[in-house]
């Protein structure tokens, strides 16, 4: 492999580099909100089209940088998927900044590095990058949740997620140790046990129970999902929306790359213990949020069951990897956009408030008082139940697809139930939202333009996609056939 | 092509009717109303000019997400045309019904009617299961809006049932249909979501049986059937009248169209060894409906539970597989979307004179109000089952079919008959007969504006009741392809 | 160089699962945030010693490179939390986990 | 040979011992240094495991720099004689059954399942010396290497953030 | 080119002009119309009687549209008759006729004139296309839509709640037989592949598989319709109540027309009963038994018109018995003379009631044969045609009964005995009710009587039906029942009168009953407290009086226990539904109970997480 092929195929990665150290070293010349702010959305608008290059560069398959990376396709869509959630989180976030913190500079700073933690992920085929790409969006999050100065919830969430990441984040090294210790490498393509049967070695099925034990906290599955809550309820709703969506998709990535080219899901007894987290996150998740009234708590618990469904689509790659791959990835990025989406509508709702208006009832009526918000919730939470007309739907006709393909009667039994006890109380919240306002409810002024804007665009994708995704389906399709899956 | 330009148009209406808001509070109204008369006019075209050599009225077929074999295929045969008739006419009924019902969000209000229209052509002409399940889930979301913005005291709880019941029905017919798909990709090699091919699916009868019961179970909840009846009588009682007009009068016959097209043809042999189950629970839903009918004091929930009752008859009259059963399932349909509607729009019309839907707090009306009075009555006769009027040919049809297939089955559904006399004729004493109720305020008769639609509603009834082969002859052709093989 | 010594995998392994539970039980029983993330470094320790055994066991030096990054970690996580316990020790007015506890249901 | 055998085992017990009594400690302080016992120990286990430079980082950067940074903030926060009873009323026994029989089944499973294990790996002890180590870490580990420079980075700018808040405020008043 | 098409046409259009223009016509009008329309028909069947005798073709055809065709199921709009429909028409019309013609009187001074003729003829349409359909499914419509217009005037006032009641009873029994009628026609149609009523006969007579137990269930499907809709046991019990509608509507429907349905329809069929012993014997039974019961019902009854709803039963239960042991012509004659006869005493009995300001009660009037002349000769004609006084046309027709059955039935002298002895009730209360009404003393005042009002009995529209129809209550057996015997060919069989002692004993009956009625109810000999205070006929009387217990029997057995459950509170709310509560109520327990789990504590959330390792381990270990 040439170097120059290396660097471009890197490039993004580079870009986004740079641009971090160009917003630091702008941070550290001069103080300015604004200067930051447009610094890191051109840094993620330069990396997100640097892809443009990298894409060509790389023509079809994959580019091995050191052991530790893998380039591929794939990779980059979900990058760029990344990116673009980075995007919405910066404008949202540049609003939330200039109106509710003292100390705004180094939230891009946090943010960029972050995604670049994000960014590292979908390529990594090597437990060090894996574990350095988790960490470093693990950090750059504990500070980020704990942005605000002076409330007190941002805290205590920062201060719960950094124990419990902490527990989390050593549990899976502790499983990647004993992996290695049982099969002698630490990339992934080479991390069976080197006679390729499992029977009999603990060492490595030690280590994956620890290792996905870990990875189930990142993606917070039953029965390691108890932080998610007060951690989504906690931070600041925009950070809130990072946190479940890039840091989840990024795990996501990686972990798809450790099962295709581990090889992992050979053995049955990481199957077996994956689809029953499966199924329990699915009815779990949903049973918790069914009757919760705090907003935010409510997207914590549903995020719980969505990882749950999206196991169906790891489930999937050992027969079929690249419906998996298709699957996972379109769920991505309809999960993004309604999650986004609903976080935004919390953030542009709270811009001029001292505490988040996260409470249900502070939605109600919402589609009248605030018509573009509200509506937005309303598609976002439409699209979270996968009802048609929004990508919702599609992802969750991905997922009943892939768990039909790979047989796993189970699980669909579980994601029917699951779904169904959501449609309540996503249900719920549409109910809220057209109610007939109370009459000492003010109208919602004041809010950002460009808050309301980003949201309006994302209700229009989520509509979008929802009625005419074959775009979108063929451009990952081809993607993922193109990277050889 | 010139369907979609109808989904279209009711779409685009829908969307100008909301803005039209602004404007003047009743132009939604109009532009409802003006929409729905064009697109009957326009269906009445469609129909007079007659099929072409393949049976068809209109058919397209694009490509929609070829990843997976989707398309957009809309097709109007016979029995799309007939259903799809009836929907734009009911869109009448339910524009004019609800004309002063709203007192806000006129726009909306249409907005949401328009779009359901506009689902459930989309449900009636789609021959693509993947697209029939869009639709399907589609018109539902105006539907819960309607009922949650303008239903009654208890739109929460009725709003979230219905949606739950056919949502949750919806996923499992959802799976069936992936499975489908799948099992017959893995056969042939053909990804499809196409009808016609995936009706010739080389099915194993036990993978068969599976992939029925999901969409048997999710065509029973609309249509509804006992034992998942229980969302219809809340969600008929709770939605405005538009609402209730349209869920009773278009609505449950998505249900049944569904069984029709889908169920029966697709999984001939596992539906026919299934007849005694489905036509059990038609049945029951006959017995039971029309039992709890006459429990109710609720005018609205008392014509809930009959409709109950009379969609037990298309299960039963579909599961006696023969040409008389099927007939007379299509020609139930038909009518009671008529006589239903009717009877909604008189509750609802009822409900806006006195605020009330309590029967106790009605009786002797016919003395304030004798053309509601008779209309009422000529209503609940045809609901009963009177000779003459739509509802029976559709009764008789099915009856005389199921008891081809089986006596003791048919026996049972005809003693429904007489539970419908008694519900029936109870309603009407105890709302319009009896010594008029004191507190009952002066009350005015229909005007005519709900007049002419009733009696539009009415010459439908009788033209059903008396001439029935006009639309008999228009689906003889289809039965063939719908029973499939043995006839 | 000389060999150090021969020991069988699973003993260091034991030491390490030890040390692991050790921390997770300080994790478990502690309320003060700072026994708490003293806790954790005898956790990441733990993962350490596994990672050095391993690279032992294969005669590389990746296991001691993977200490160093977990290393880094510490150091990284240590950093941010002790800055969030100063924080705590000012709004709750106490190093009591246990008091934060705003945020459930 | 066996002099090494005893020497782990011995350092064994002692990070054992030193591991549980930090952890156990009502004065924060005197928990720290029994940390750094048991950071001294597993240095050695290190470095009987033929990872020196590992052995050396570990005491240089653990003991020395993690555990004064605790010691900081443990004298920083003024952490004294009221806290150390406070401790005491946290530490009942109640508190300890439940979390002590959780990890003791957890050892017993993973014991057991270990030691089912058939033929079972030595450490054969070979040393891996420090140049070899870099070599790697600077050749096949690079990437690595630089992404922890963005994990401390971001460490470095959250802890300044959060950090000085404190200190702000503390102007402040 | 006849004009079959017009005789029921005529009142639907008089129906649809009613019904259209919602009672805003002037009476004058209405009357014109309602009567009018009726009138026409009437003429037009003379019209068409005329030129069907004078034709050779012994059937006359309609064809209009096709009503429906599935596969072999093919039913149009046809009329059809032959001279056993054409007797029918004839007395519908004519009958009908008068009794509107009388109602225009009688209703005028009623609220909704306009909507009762509205109905009356709807209704007389409806009963036309009953007897003219050519094919079962047109005879069900419409047996359907006289059931509904008797539902309809009989709650006419609809303001009464109990007349209300009177017309969804009668309404739901006759809708139990209809429902026996429906499964009829699947069997029939499952059977002979047609609905066609001639083809369905032919089949019957040169098709029907052998032992025909098929078509014994066929008919006794068909006598289960003919029951209710003829009030005949065990569905009886809707025809008393049904007297709550206007008296022209007892006369029309509930005396003259809709009750005879039953028979009609038998008779229709005669060629599926005459394969079935078992179903004649059937017939016969429910007949006689009917016969008996209401003989004895009508003996007690203090309301004048709940006698005669009674004597409808029992004459009806004749022509029941006739058809029963196979006097076809006897019984459809007994259907055209009690028409004239029953409907002249409803007619005159209305007349009396409403000049007693609405009294019914018998016991409160007395003495009236010199205040309401006209009435008394009226119900005096109708009461001598009713007991079968010789010469008058109830003789006739109930002698042909009475002989067929000594001569023709397989039980004679049971079925004979049962026969007469009721036929000797029947002048019993038929005196009865003669002299309570018309003799002795006024029991209460009577309705002050205006010349001038339209009702008033001299005025010439309640004459002129008087007199015709006790013309025709005199006259219309003069004729034998060699005409209706002509209907039925041979097939049927018919005694010659003969001098014999049972002719005369059959002769005879009636005249003992009105002596023996005349001793018991008008003379002094008898001491009629005497007999009242006994307990046995205390006991006798009240049992007889509520129609033999039919009533408490059906109202303890299926209306209450329906009544109960459907209106307990939990059915109300559909007991289904709690299936669905409860997985409500499971899925907020455990969402209750997984909430305990968030506490908001970091260690106890630690502690779920070792614990989790701990599950995953296992899970992916050891299992």
């Amino acid at each position: 492999m040439k170097l120059a092929t290396m660097f471009q195929v890197g490039l993004p990665y580079l870009v986004l580099t740079g641009g971090l150290l160009v917003v630091m070293i702008g941070v550290a010349i001069k103080r300015t909100h604004a200067v930051a702010a447009v610094l890191t959305i051109a840094t993620l608008i330069a990396t997100t089209l640097s892809h443009i290059v990298a894409f060509s560069a790389l023509g079809d398959g994959a580019v091995q940088i050191t052991p530790l990376f893998k380039v591929d396709g794939v990779a980059y869509l979900f990058n760029i998927l990344f990116l673009l959630a980075a995007l919405v989180v910066a404008f949202f976030g540049s609003e939330f900044l200039s109106r509710r913190v003292r100390f705004k500079e180094e939230f891009y700073l946090l943010l960029l590095c972050a995604t670049l933690g994000s960014l590292v992920l979908p390529a990594a085929v090597h437990f060090a990058s894996l574990i350095l790409g988790v960490e470093i969006v693990g950090i750059s999050l504990y500070a980020m949740i704990a942005y605000p100065e002076k409330a007190r919830p941002p805290l205590e969430a920062g201060l719960k997620y950094l124990v419990l990441s902490g527990v989390g984040s050593t549990a899976l090294l502790f499983g990647m140790a004993m992996i290695y210790a049982g099969s002698g490498s630490m990339e992934f393509a080479n991390s069976l046990p080197s006679d390729g049967s499992i029977e009999g070695q603990y060492f490595y099925l030690i280590g994956n129970a620890f290792f996905w034990s870990g990875i189930a906290f990142k993606l917070s599955l039953v029965p390691f999902h108890i932080w998610t809550p007060d951690v989504y309820h906690g931070a600041p709703s925009i950070v809130t929306g990072f946190l479940a969506t890039v840091s989840k998709g990024a795990v996501f990535a990686v972990v798809f790359r450790y099962a295709i080219e581990g090889n992992v899901l050979d053995s049955g007894n990481v199957q077996f213990a994956l689809s029953i987290i499966a199924c329990v996150s699915m009815v779990i998740g949903n049973l918790l949020a069914l009757l919760q009234t705090n907003l935010k708590r409510l997207l914590a618990y549903s995020s719980i069951a969505h990882m749950g469904y999206l196991l169906i689509a790891l489930l999937l790659v050992e027969s079929n990897s690249a419906l998996g791959y298709e699957t996972v990835i379109l769920y991505l990025v309809g999960y993004f956009l309604m999650t986004l989406a609903a976080f935004g509508v919390i953030s542009v709702l709270s811009m001029n408030q001292e505490q988040e208006l996260d409470s249900i009832d502070s939605v109600s009526g919402l589609l009248w008082r605030q018509p573009i918000a509200g509506a937005v919730l309303i598609i976002s939470a439409i699209s979270l139940a996968g009802i048609p007309l929004t990508i919702g739907f599609f992802a969750k006709y991905y997922l009943f697809y892939a768990g039909i393909d790979g047989g796993m009667w189970t699980l669909i039994g579980a994601l029917v139930v699951g779904s169904a006890i959501g449609i309540y109380y996503y249900l719920r919240i549409v109910f809220t939202a057209i109610k007939r306002p109370s009459d000492d409810a003010e109208a919602m002024t004041g809010l950002p333009w460009t808050g309301l804007g980003i949201l309006a665009f994302l209700g229009l994708c989520m509509l979008a996609f929802g009625i005419y995704p074959t775009n979108l389906i063929d451009l990952i399709q081809n993607v993922v056939q193109a990277s050889g899956f | 092509m010139s369907v979609m330009l109808l989904i279209l148009l009711l779409l685009g209406a829908g969307v100008v009717a909301w803005v039209s808001e602004r404007v003047n509070t009743t132009l939604p109204n109009w532009i409802a109303l003006i929409t729905f008369v064009a697109t009957t006019l326009w269906v009445l075209v469609i129909w007079f000019n007659g099929p072409d050599t393949d049976g068809l009225y209109a058919n397209l077929n694009r490509e929609w997400i070829p990843r997976f074999g989707i398309d957009l295929h809309l097709r109007v045969d016979a029995l799309s045309l007939m259903l799809i008739g009836l929907t734009t006419f009911l869109g009448i009924v339910a524009v004019v019904s609800s004309w002063t019902e709203t007192k806000t969000r006129h726009g909306f209000f249409q907005f949401n009617i328009l779009w359901v229209m506009a689902g459930v052509i989309g449900v009636f002409s789609a021959f693509d299961l993947f697209l029939f399940f869009f639709f399907w889930e589609v018109m539902l979301i105006p539907m819960y809006f309607l009922i949650a913005i303008w239903g009654h005291e208890d739109k929460e709880y009725a709003s979230m049932k219905f949606f739950l019941f056919t949502q949750i029905s919806g996923l499992l017919m959802l799976v069936a249909i992936v499975a489908l798909v799948w099992i017959n990709y893995n056969i042939s090699g053909v990804l499809t979501f196409d009808y016609d091919v995936l009706k010739e699916a080389n099915l194993d009868i036990a993978t068969a049986r599976l992939l029925m019961l999901g969409f048997f179970i999710a065509f029973i909840t609309k249509l509804p059937s006992v034992p998942v009846h229980t969302w219809l009588p809340d969600a008929h009682t709770q939605a405005p009248t538009a609402g209730s007009v349209i869920l009773a009068g278009i609505l449950l016959k998505t249900g049944a169209y569904g069984i029709i097209r889908f169920v029966v043809p697709m999984f001939n042999e596992a539906s026919k060894e299934f007849w005694v189950w489905g036509m059990s629970l038609g049945v029951i839903s006959i017995l039971y409906g029309g039992y709890l009918a006459y429990s109710q004091t609720d005018f609205k929930r008392l014509v809930a539970y009959s409709s109950i009752a009379h969609m037990g008859f298309i299960l039963v009259g579909v599961y006696s597989f023969s040409k008389l059963g099927t007939q007379g399932a299509i020609i139930t349909m038909i009518a009671h979307g008529f006589s239903t509607a009717a009877l909604f729009m008189m509750a609802g019309a009822i409900q806006e004179r006195l605020h009330t839907r309590e029967m106790s707090k009605m009786g002797g009306l016919w003395v304030r109000a004798p053309r509601m009075g008779a209309v009422t009555m000529f209503f609940v006769v045809a609901s009963v089952g009177m000779p003459g009027l739509g509802n029976f040919i559709g009764e008789f049809l099915v009856l005389i079919g199921a008891f081809q297939k089986s006596v003791v089955l048919t026996v049972f559904a005809a003693i429904g008959i007489v539970v419908a006399a008694v519900y029936g004729l109870s309603l009407m004493q105890r709302s319009f007969q009896g010594v008029p109720n004191p507190d009952v305020p002066k009350m005015h008769d229909f005007a005519f504006r709900e007049m002419s639609v009733m009696v539009l509603l009415m010459i439908a009834l009788v033209w059903v009741g008396i001439y029935p082969q006009s639309l008999l002859q228009m689906t003889a052709p289809l039965l063939s392809e719908l029973l499939r093989p043995t006839l | 160089m000389t060999t150090a010594l021969s020991i069988p995998l699973e003993h260091v392994f034991f030491l390490a699962i030890i040390l692991f539970l050790i921390g997770a039980f300080g994790v478990l029983i502690r309320r003060n945030i700072i026994f708490m993330l003293l806790s954790l470094e005898i956790m990441m320790n733990a993962c350490g010693l596994a990672f050095v055994a391993a690279g032992a066991r294969w005669a590389e030096p990746d296991g001691q490179i993977m200490f160093m990054f977990i290393l880094a970690l510490a150091a990284a996580e240590v950093a941010v939390a002790l800055g969030l316990v100063v924080q705590l020790a000012r709004r709750f007015e106490t190093l009591d986990i246990d008091r934060a506890e705003e945020l459930n249901g | 040979m066996e002099l090494s055998l005893y020497l782990f085992y011995i350092s064994a017990a002692v990070a054992i011992t030193t591991a549980i009594m930090a952890v156990t400690r009502k004065n924060a302080s005197h928990a720290l240094i029994y940390l750094v016992v048991t950071l001294l120990s597993i240095a050695v286990i290190f470095f009987l495991l033929g990872a020196p430079f590992a052995a050396a980082l570990e005491i240089v950067i653990y003991a020395g720099a993690i555990v004064v940074l605790f010691l900081f903030v443990v004298m920083m926060l003024n952490l004294g004689r009221s806290s150390v009873a406070r401790e005491s009323q946290w530490l009942r026994p109640g508190m300890w059954v439940l979390p002590a029989i959780l990890s003791g089944v957890l050892f017993i499973v993973f014991g057991y399942t270990v030691l089912q294990t058939e033929n079972s790996a030595m450490i054969e002890g070979q040393v891996v010396p420090p140049k070899e180590v870099g070599k790697v870490l600077f050749h096949e580990y690079l990437l690595g290497v630089e992404l922890a420079g963005v994990l401390l980075l971001a460490a470095l700018v959250g802890a300044f953030h959060v950090g000085r808040r404190y200190l702000e405020e503390r102007r402040e008043n | 080119m006849h004009l079959l098409w017009a005789i029921p046409a005529l009142p639907l259009a008089g129906f649809l002009i009613l019904f259209l223009t919602e009672g805003r016509l002037p009476r004058s009008v209405v009357s014109s119309i309602g009567a009018g329309s009726v009138g026409l028909a009437a003429l037009l069947t003379g019209y068409v009687a005329w030129q069907f005798t004078s034709s050779d073709s012994s059937e006359f055809v309609s064809s209009s549209w096709t009503w429906m065709i599935v596969g072999e199921f093919n039913v149009s709009f046809r009329l059809w008759v032959d001279a056993l429909s054409l007797v029918m028409v004839s007395v519908i019309t004519g009958v009908g006729f008068l009794i509107h013609w009388y109602a225009t009187g009688y209703m005028s001074e009623e609220e909704g004139y306009s909507r009762f003729f509205c109905y009356m003829n709807l209704f007389v349409f409806a009963m036309l296309i009953l007897v003219m359909g050519d094919n079962l499914l047109l005879l069900f419509l419409g047996w359907e839509g006289v059931g509904l217009c008797s539902y309809l005037l009989i709650g006419f006032f609809h303001k009464v709640p109990e007349f209300g009641y009177a017309a969804r009873k009668a309404f739901v029994v006759t809708r139990v037989g209809d429902t026996f009628l429906i499964i009829a026609l699947f069997l029939i149609f499952k059977q002979v592949g047609s609905l066609q009523i001639q083809e369905g006969l032919t089949f019957a007579r040169e098709s029907m598989p052998d032992p025909a137990t098929i078509n014994t269930i066929i008919c006794l499907l068909l006598l289960g319709g003919a029951v209710g809709k003829s009030a005949q046991v065990p569905l009886q019990t809707w025809l008393p109540d049904a007297m709550a509608g206007p008296t022209p509507v007892s006369a029309l429907i509930h005396a003259a027309t809709m009750v005879t349905a039953g028979v009609y329809l038998i008779a229709r069929m005669q060629d599926f009963f005459m394969l079935s012993q078992t179903a004649m014997l059937c017939v016969a039974a429910v007949g006689l038994v009917t016969l008996f019961i209401a003989s004895f019902t009508a003996l007690v009854q203090s309301d004048i018109k709940r006698v005669l709803a009674y004597s409808t039963m029992s004459q009806i239960g004749y022509m029941f018995f006739a058809l029963g042991v196979g006097a076809w012509s006897a019984g459809l004659f007994h259907l055209m003379t009690h028409a004239f006869f029953k409907a002249l005493l409803f007619l005159a009995s209305g007349s009396v009631i409403l000049a007693m300001h609405h009294e019914q009660n018998m016991f409160k009037m007395g003495g009236l044969w010199k205040k309401l002349p006209i009435p008394f000769i009226a119900m005096l004609v109708g009461s001598a045609a009713l007991v079968a006084l010789p010469l008058t046309s109830g003789f006739f027709s109930k002698d042909a009964i009475l002989l067929t059955a000594w001569k023709n039935s397989p039980y004679a002298i049971l079925f004979w005995t049962v026969a007469v002895i009721a036929a000797f009730l029947t002048s019993l209360y038929t005196v009865r009710m003669m002299v309570l009404t018309f003799f002795g003393k006024p029991q209460s005042e009577m309705h002050e009587l205006k010349k001038e009002s339209l009702w008033h009995p001299s005025r010439i529209r309640t004459v002129v039906p008087f007199g015709l129809l006790a013309v025709l209550s005199i006259a219309g057996g003069w004729m034998g029942f060699e005409f209706t015997s002509d209907l039925f060919g041979d097939k049927g069989v018919h005694a010659e009168f003969h001098f014999d002692p049972i002719a005369l004993l059959t002769l005879g009956i009636p005249f003992a009953g009105v002596v023996v009625g005349y001793f018991l109810f008008a003379s002094d000999l008898v001491d009629r407290r005497k007999i009242i205070k006994n307990r046995l006929s205390d006991l006798l009387s009240k049992f007889w009086h509520s129609g033999w217990g039919f009533d408490w029997l059906y109202d303890t057995l299926v209306v209450k226990p329906f009544r109960f459950i459907a209106q307990t509170r939990t059915n109300r709310n559909d007991i289904v539904d709690l299936f669905f509560k409860l997985i409500k109520f499971l899925a907020s327990l455990f969402h209750h109970i997984l909430s305990m789990f968030q506490t908001g504590h970091v260690r106890w959330y630690a502690f779920t997480m070792v614990g989790g390792l701990l599950l995953v381990f296992l899970a992916v270990v050891w299992i």
